[in-house]
């Protein structure tokens, strides 16, 4: 059972007040995109052994959707951010390199893949 | 391989057991194989056994990073059905149905297959549209189905709460030759008939990458040293993002929690399944006793094999409401397990961007039911390069938008 | 029932008591918060500052609370409605807002006596140990399985729920609050 | 022969006499007993039988590790089944009857099995039963099932309440036992906020029977705890499960102990907590020699429990059997409550410390290097067979009528493993503890439970105390407090000498004395079994659970487990260590499935939504459709009319006269700013920027893969704002759906939404008398000049303010009228006054979906499925041509989506009149190369049309629309034929008059 605080109202939600939103940071891709890059925004999905960004709204709540860096393996948070944002923040890159060494590198966002 | 049989036991009695032989061999990895299959679950030893059994490829190996059937196979709530809307998914879930049948003969191995009946409960208009719908689909795909009313569904369930309160039930779509199985005992079967084949089934074997060159698979890098092989077939559910990293592709997959939860032990109250959709829970009683109780999927990625509290509480009051005797049993137990659920919900059996590396995923939570019929189609795939049962199931349909989406009907797919 | 209750001002007693209470006057108004012109509407309908981060501010019977980080919501007397919508279009004019009259959109419940906090403990997923939860914040939040949002003040819990799910929260807190189910862990 | 003592019981109240039933026995108790030890007081030796050989099953242990003692209590709306009689507080008149057997407890036709067990070793069943086929389900099985399970479920629903509280804590102590006393007192002197809670209804723990003055001890303790506001206590309350980022669930059992009052009967807990500290104490392992489940039979421990607390003997004469010290504790208590104890067989060659030299100054004789090897009786002890651990014979017989039996004891981890907390071996004391290092994780990546006294290893009561009080600070502090101290109480217990594992007595044991060695005493599982799943390659330990279902009764292996996995390990030549245990499950102990589902049951059950003119809906007999958690009306049947007569009334009134419809449930929100038109553009496959304001239109929307998803009507009500209808299924999906793209993608667009769906009644006054049904209530102009077809405007109607919709879902001359929710019903109720003589009558949803159909309209959830694309419908005329982009767009430019022989939307009209089956498919001659039919079509919307006098549908057919007049072939399920013409999808006023005057 998550407990995520909400960025937006200060709220440690628990999870029964979020519903989520799946892999955050997705560039959208409308008419004119390549078959690859539709395909990859709309279908294919990280899907980490680790850190892991993803989107949740306090929909029990302010209403307001946001980002949360946690890990899938181990349900650790290492920070949540507004989702009006093109790219986690610094402090929380921060919190997750001084957690997991190198993780960021990996995220899809960082790489500029998507 | 010794046959089972009561005869044998009663031989076997008299030396008070101590004869029994292994189940399977457990050998030390040979450096190649003509086939690998990535996982010892009940889809990669279907493949590995039917690999064998339909195209005589012996030569292969098993690679199981646990213990054999220690993921979803040993996880789920063991219902058996093949009543699908779509054309594709009707047909391989039907060939697994039709396959469970004779599974206990063909392995020399009571799995324990109970053509028990499935029922699943239309409880609003749109639910009885729903099943309507499929049940008219199922009789031009060869699946045995039908729709029956409410009286029908009492008489087949008593203890169900027809009335409601808050959902009278409007009918139903039975199936009558689904069922349950013993799910351990269809991954043990299936091991000892390998084996039986001469395949190796090697646990604690973890696959630490996959080599390839000039875009052909060429082997795998194991914790117990590297093995190579024609032809690698990944089928490992939750983990496949994983392997499918190690063999340089991605996929549409997103791996969750999914639980259930085992009663106490009770006298038999039930004999059929029963799905309630609508409130989202489904039900059925095992051999031993216990009431086996399906819970829903987390919404957020996870490994853990632990699901998240509320998602039981949401199937247990939902059952309660259907089936009241049961408030007073108590919950012995839950867990959870780790399935791959893909961008349309339905099952990949396909070629990879890597040549000779197949991929069997996907399967949601709707896997256990499909576990022959998927590992025929797998193994036929690798063997042939096609497979009819596995042509719609490809990677390649969500860049064309060609979906098999079950979620349309009312139905879930567990 | 045009008397602003949804279930004719429903009632039950246990070790607490619940209440429906016609509902006032309410206003949705989404904008800046920090915007001066906006500061000067609320304080020009209700008589109070915009409240700070899920806080609610009141004035006598208006008040003014904090709903998300662009929206607050405004109570106000029914009958001012009108007027307040125009005097916030007017003050607000030419920013981007958005003002509407939601009166009738939620039943609104009084939560009374020692056994109100933990009535409401079995139901929301929030802290409501004294100390934790006080008169002065708004707390959104779900009710069982609906949205609600309340906040303390006389002595009470005041909660309002959509309208549609009136009778389901009424029967909800009625439940919570049945004499022999005092909890005691607030006390 | 079990018994009550004259004297003693310190839990007791021999003034207070309690009346219950056995098995229809009139029994008698005291206030205090547990049903087990008012069943011991009674002489009744059986309480149950096993699962697999149904063998005769006597108490083991006292507490919630017992694994035999399960009994059917209570009856009609209170019954229960699998109580364990060991946690059943005694009530008067309490009701409970045995389990598992036919005809009666004492003779019992299952226990043919038991002569069988040679032939039902582990995991048989998989080996037989195989052929003939059918025989597994038609025989085979039914047998099997008969014999299985144990107690009969309630046949009438439950009569009690249930309920949760959600509480925040800053430490949770688990365990009132000394450990647990002294964490909280540590935990609660810093300030912190402290709940400690005890599964039992007393406080203590094992301190008050096993040390010297420990009561006193305990009360010390209660007493500073008492006098701290900061810390809450709990007795009934058993921590069930340790969850992810400090979620914890506790069960309480608030009211079984005195049903029937008004208190609810459970409270499950929900609790948050920064720390958890697990001071469950521990477990003792019973010994594995043959004979050791016959009655009689019990842990040591347990024995001077029952006599300590409720002055209760299993025996008169009780031999005591150890490897382990603690065992000397049991025949010390028997003999100073003058029992008798004619030898005490410890296994260890250099027997014990100063409890066994207290042993001896009592006279009890010991036998060290010592072993029981076998158990004489039946249905109770008579006697045992002793001889040498080691090798050799049998030495002698010990008449005795009860065995007290000790293998060690066992860390109670279960709440430090179930999220992930791992283990670590202690061979001195050969049990799995706590690894410090490797704690569960909580949401910040550190610790967040420890465990304390016996729960971590620290089995002698000093140890744990001190154990206690170290982890209580320990856990304020990672808490974020500072720790401070409250003179946590102190024990001291005479030194022990180590203990000797042995897993198998005697060790030379040979099969057929294996054989008799039980390890799960419910499911029957034996020594012989988990060598037999060993040598048949069932080497993960999971696997041995599986095929042996080794610790899966209902006591989940407290008793069994460790035993089983020596075993296991000693048959693969491995350290216990590496073979591991299983995954430990929550919740701890059973807990009812009522209290999980909590207040959510009956009435509560679900949220039902009701729209303003509910009662009245209800009042007019309406059948409910419900929609989402909305319930609107179906039809309303009069006195005597079938629903399908009423739906047919309802349209034929609709479409001659005037028809109400309670349209409040269509989702209405709010879009409004400077960009909001550009936004509705992206979010409507339509132009809505361009649409006026005064004017509707109507609108698609769908997801960026392409499918159809919602539709409503769109009315601008201004320059920057829109109100935008949804279905009423859709109204917060779609809403959620706006702020999704407004806050995630296009969070720098100026656009401000509101859901305000529930702020309006709105009413569908359909039908030829509609205008004048308005006119007459007063108030707005709604001529045609003033209000035409796809129109809105403001005003008031019959004094209430009112926004009227001139829009069509019928194809009568329609407007809808939204008025604020509270006065929707006074609305509603004068127009039936004013169009009494109009011939006003409430029509629900299915006459709704009969007249849209009939004029073609499609419906989401019936022409659409999730697969279906407005192109599909022949819907093109609402996609824009002039956007380059909105949601869903790209999807469609797909190839599949732009395949010519996609199914397309058309009519359908049978040949006879007849009314073509729901969902039925049309098939085109061949098969697939999946051997199923070819299926070209499917009908989507099917109703007898009353205007029409006979049966219309609307299908997908592939290139349906190239192929009209096309007739198709539909098998029905009902073996019937059905033949249906394509035709164009509108069969009712296909231009459009009716609505537009």
């Amino acid at each position: 059972m998550l407990l995520l605080t909400c960025p937006h109202c200060g709220i440690d939600a628990d999870e029964t007040e979020l519903a989520p939103g799946g892999e955050a940071h997705l560039t959208r891709h409308g008419p004119g995109a390549t078959d690859d890059d539709f395909e990859s925004y709309l279908f294919l999905r990280d899907n980490p052994r680790g850190v892991h960004l993803e989107r949740w709204r306090h929909a029990n709540g302010c209403g307001k959707w946001f980002i949360a860096a946690r890990c899938t393996v181990s349900l650790e948070v290492f920070g949540t951010y507004p989702a009006q944002t093109a790219r986690p923040p610094q402090h929380v890159l921060d919190a997750i390199e001084a957690k997991r060494p190198g993780a960021t590198r990996k995220l899809p966002v960082m790489e500029g893949a998507r | 391989m010794r046959r089972y049989s009561a005869a044998a036991i009663v031989r076997e009695a008299a030396r008070h057991h101590e004869g029994w032989e292994r189940a399977w061999a457990s050998p030390e990895p040979k450096r190649k194989y003509d086939a690998i299959i990535v996982g010892g679950g009940g889809h990669g030893l279907a493949t590995a056994y039917y690999l064998g059994r339909n195209f005589g490829l012996t030569n292969v190996a098993v690679l199981e990073k646990g213990w054999l059937g220690g993921g979803n196979t040993g996880r789920n709530t063991t219902i058996i059905r093949s009543n699908y809307l779509q054309d594709p998914s009707a047909a391989i879930y039907e060939k697994a149905r039709a396959l469970y049948e004779t599974m206990s003969q063909d392995l020399n191995y009571n799995v324990m297959f109970s053509p028990r009946g499935v029922m699943m409960l239309a409880q609003t208009e749109h639910e009885v549209r729903g099943y309507r719908r499929t049940a008219h689909a199922n009789a031009l795909q060869g699946v045995d189905t039908e729709f029956v009313g409410p009286e029908r569904v009492k008489e087949l369930c008593p203890i169900i709460n027809i009335e409601g309160p808050r959902y009278p039930v409007l009918g139903a779509l039975w199936q009558a030759r689904a069922g349950t199985a013993r799910h351990d005992a269809v991954a043990w079967g299936y091991a000892r008939a390998c084996s039986a084949m001469g395949m190796d089934i090697i646990q604690k074997c973890e696959v630490t990458g996959v080599r390839s060159s000039n875009g052909q698979v060429m082997g795998v890098d194991t914790t117990r040293g590297p093995i190579d092989c024609d032809k690698l077939g990944i089928v490992v559910a939750g983990h496949s993002g994983a392997l499918a990293e190690m063999a340089g592709f991605r996929l549409p997959i997103e791996s969750v929690a999914l639980q259930a939860l085992v009663s106490e032990p009770i006298k038999p109250v039930m004999d059929v399944v029963v799905m309630a959709n609508t409130v989202h829970g489904y039900m059925s009683q095992s051999d031993k006793g216990e009431m086996v109780i399906g819970g829903g999927a987390d919404g957020y990625n996870n490994y853990t094999q632990r699901g998240s509290f509320h998602h039981i509480e949401e199937t247990v009051r939902a059952l309660i409401e259907t089936f009241p005797i049961i408030s007073r049993l108590k919950m012995l137990r839950h867990w959870g397990g780790i399935v791959d659920m893909t961008g349309d919900r339905s099952p990949i059996i396909s070629k990879t961007p890597l040549g000779n590396c197949f991929i069997n995923c996907g399967w949601g939570t709707g896997g256990f039911k499909a576990i022959p019929g998927s590992g025929w189609a797998m193994a036929e795939l690798m063997a042939r390069g096609g497979s009819p049962l596995a042509s719609a199931f490809t990677l390649e349909r969500f860049r064309e938008g060609r979906f098999i989406d079950e979620s349309v009907a009312a139905g879930v797919a567990h | 029932m045009s008397d602003a209750t949804v279930l004719g001002a429903a009632q039950a007693e246990g070790f607490a008591t619940v209440r429906e209470v016609p509902a006032p006057g309410m206003i949705a108004l989404k904008g800046d918060l920090s915007s001066p012109a906006l500061a000067e509407a609320v304080r020009a309908v209700t008589g109070c500052a915009v409240p700070g981060l899920r806080r609610i501010e009141a004035a006598g019977p208006a008040c003014a609370g904090w709903m998300a980080p662009d929206e607050v919501l405004l109570i106000v007397q029914r009958g001012d409605v009108p007027a307040a919508l125009a005097t916030i279009a007017e003050r607000l004019s030419g920013a981007h807002h958005l003002a509407a009259d939601v009166s009738d959109m939620r039943a609104v419940f009084r939560l009374e006596g020692a056994g109100a906090r933990e009535a409401l403990a079995k139901l929301a997923p929030v802290d409501l140990a004294p100390g934790a939860f006080e008169p002065g914040e708004l707390r959104r939040t779900r009710l069982a399985q609906v949205p609600a949002a309340f906040w303390m003040e006389e002595g009470g819990i005041t909660l309002v729920c959509f309208r549609s799910v009136a009778r389901y929260a009424f029967d909800l807190l009625a439940g919570a609050a049945a004499p022999g189910g005092a909890v005691g862990h607030f006390a | 022969m079990s018994l009550r003592l004259q004297t003693g019981g310190r839990l007791i109240d021999r003034a207070t006499r309690l009346k219950f039933k056995f098995n229809g026995k009139g029994l008698k108790g005291y206030a205090g007993d547990t049903l087990a030890s008012a069943l011991m007081a009674n002489g009744q030796g059986v309480l149950g039988r096993s699962f697999k050989y149904h063998r005769p099953r006597g108490l083991v242990a006292s507490g919630a590790e017992e694994p035999n003692a399960l009994v059917g209590l209570g009856r009609g709306a209170r019954a229960e089944p699998n109580q364990r009689a060991t946690t059943t507080e005694l009530f008067d008149g309490l009701w409970a009857e045995s389990q598992n057997h036919w005809p009666s407890l004492e003779r019992d036709v299952g226990a043919v099995n038991g002569l069988l067990a040679r032939f039902l070793p582990a995991g048989f069943y998989y080996k037989t039963f195989i052929h003939p086929r059918p025989a597994w389900k038609h025989l085979f099985e039914p047998v099997i099932r008969a014999s299985a399970g144990l107690g009969r479920a309630p046949k009438k629903p439950d009569a009690d309440r249930y309920e949760h509280f959600h509480a925040f804590v800053d430490v949770l102590v688990v365990g009132g036992g000394i450990a647990g006393l002294n964490a909280a007192i540590e935990a609660g002197a810093s300030g912190a906020r402290v709940l400690l809670i005890e599964q039992t209804p007393h406080w203590g723990g094992r301190t008050p029977v096993d040390v010297e003055g420990g009561e006193a001890r305990v009360a010390q303790a209660l007493a500073r705890l008492r006098e701290m506001p900061n810390v809450k206590m709990r007795t009934r309350c058993m921590g069930a499960g340790v969850y992810d980022h400090g979620f914890v669930l506790a069960y309480e059992r608030v009211s079984d102990h005195a049903p029937g009052g008004d208190a609810p009967r459970h409270r499950l807990w929900k609790i948050r907590a920064r720390q958890v500290i697990a001071a469950t104490g521990a477990i003792e392992r019973p010994l594995s020699f043959p004979g050791n489940d016959v009655p009689g039979v019990m842990l040591a421990s347990a024995v001077r429990d029952y006599v300590v607390n409720w002055a209760t003997a299993p025996g008169r004469r009780t031999v005591v059997v150890t490897n382990n010290d603690d065992a000397y504790r049991t025949a010390l208590t028997l003999v100073a409550h003058g029992l008798e104890v004619p030898l005490i067989v410890d296994a260890r060659t250099g027997g014990g410390g100063a409890l066994a030299e207290m042993a001896r100054a009592q006279g009890i004789e010991v036998m060290t290097g010592g072993a029981v090897h076998k158990v004489r009786g039946r249905a109770g002890v008579t006697g045992v067979d002793v001889g040498p651990l080691a090798e050799g014979a049998v030495r002698r017989h010990v008449p005795c009528d009860a065995v007290a039996m000790s293998g060690g004891w066992s860390p109670v981890v279960h709440l430090w493993s179930h999220c992930g907390g791992k283990l670590l071996w202690a061979d001195e004391g050969a049990f799995f503890y706590p690894d410090p290092g490797l704690p569960p994780k909580g949401r910040d990546g550190e610790g967040f439970v420890l465990c304390a006294g016996a729960a971590n290893g620290a089995l002698r009561a000093g140890e744990a105390a001190e154990s206690g009080a170290a982890q209580g600070r320990s856990a304020v502090q990672a808490a974020g407090f500072t720790a401070e101290t409250a003179e946590p109480v102190t024990l001291d217990a005479p030194v022990e000498a180590p203990l000797t594992p042995v897993w198998v007595m005697p060790e030379e044991a040979g099969v057929s004395q294996r054989e008799k060695m039980w390890l799960d005493f419910q499911n029957d599982v034996k020594v012989s079994d988990v060598q037999l799943a060993a040598r048949e390659g069932f080497e993960s330990v999971e696997h041995t659970k599986r095929y042996t279902t080794l610790g899966m009764a209902t006591d989940q292996g407290k008793l069994s487990n460790i035993n089983g996995l020596a075993i296991l390990s000693q048959a693969l030549n491995e350290e216990i260590p590496r073979v591991g245990t299983t995954t430990f499950r929550p919740p701890y102990t059973p807990i009812s499935l009522a209290s999980i589902a909590g207040e959510a049951r009956g009435e509560t059950f679900q949220p039902i939504r009701r729209t303003p003119m509910h009662d009245w809906h209800e009042a007019r007999g309406a059948r409910w459709e419900p929609v989402g958690h909305w319930r609107r009306p179906y039809a309303y049947p009069a006195r005597g009319e079938s629903v399908e007569d009423a739906v047919a009334r309802e349209v034929k009134n609709a479409r001659q006269s005037l028809g109400l419809l309670d349209a409040s449930t269509l989702g209405k929100i709010l879009v409004k700013g400077p960009d909001a038109g550009r936004f509705l553009d992206m979010l409507y496959t339509n132009n809505m920027s361009k649409l006026k304001a005064g004017r509707c239109r109507y609108g698609l929307m769908c997801t960026e893969n392409g499918f159809l998803t919602d539709d409503g009507v769109v009315a601008r009500l201004s320059d920057d704002t829109w109100l935008c209808h949804t279905t009423t299924g859709g109204a917060d999906r779609i809403h959620a759906w706006m702020e999704d793209w407004l806050q995630c993608e296009w969070w720098d667009w100026q656009v401000h939404t509101l859901n305000v769906t529930e702020q309006w009644g709105q009413i569908a006054v359909v039908g030829p008398n509609a205008r004048t049904a308005l006119e007459r209530l007063g108030g707005m102009d709604v001529s045609r000049e003033a209000l035409p077809f796809m129109a809105w405007s403001e005003g008031e109607l019959a004094g209430i303010p009112a926004r009227v919709f001139r829009i069509s879902f019928s194809g009568e001359l329609s407007y809808e009228v939204a008025v604020p929710a509270h006065r929707a019903l006074e609305l509603w109720e004068r127009l039936f006054d004013v169009g009494a003589d109009l011939g006003a009558q409430p029509y629900g949803t299915e006459a709704l979906h009969v007249m849209r159909a009939e004029k073609g309209f499609i419906m989401i959830g019936d022409e659409t499925d999730g697969t279906v694309i407005p192109q599909d419908l022949g819907l093109d005329w609402a996609i824009s041509k002039k956007k380059d982009d909105y949601l869903g767009k790209r999807a469609q430019e797909r190839p599949h989506m732009t395949d010519p022989a996609r199914w397309k939307l058309v009519g359908l009209e049978t040949l006879d009149g007849a009314v073509l089956p729901d969902g039925a498919y049309a098939v085109a001659p061949g098969r697939t190369e999946l051997g199923q039919r070819r299926m070209i079509g499917r009908v989507t919307s099917t109703y007898h049309s009353p205007t029409l006098g006979r049966g219309i549908a609307m299908g997908l057919v592939e290139r349906g629309p190239e192929r009209m007049g096309e007739v198709l072939t539909f098998p029905g399920t009902d073996g019937k034929t059905y033949r249906a013409r394509i035709v164009e999808p509108v069969f009712y006023d296909a231009e459009g008059e009716k609505q537009d005057v």
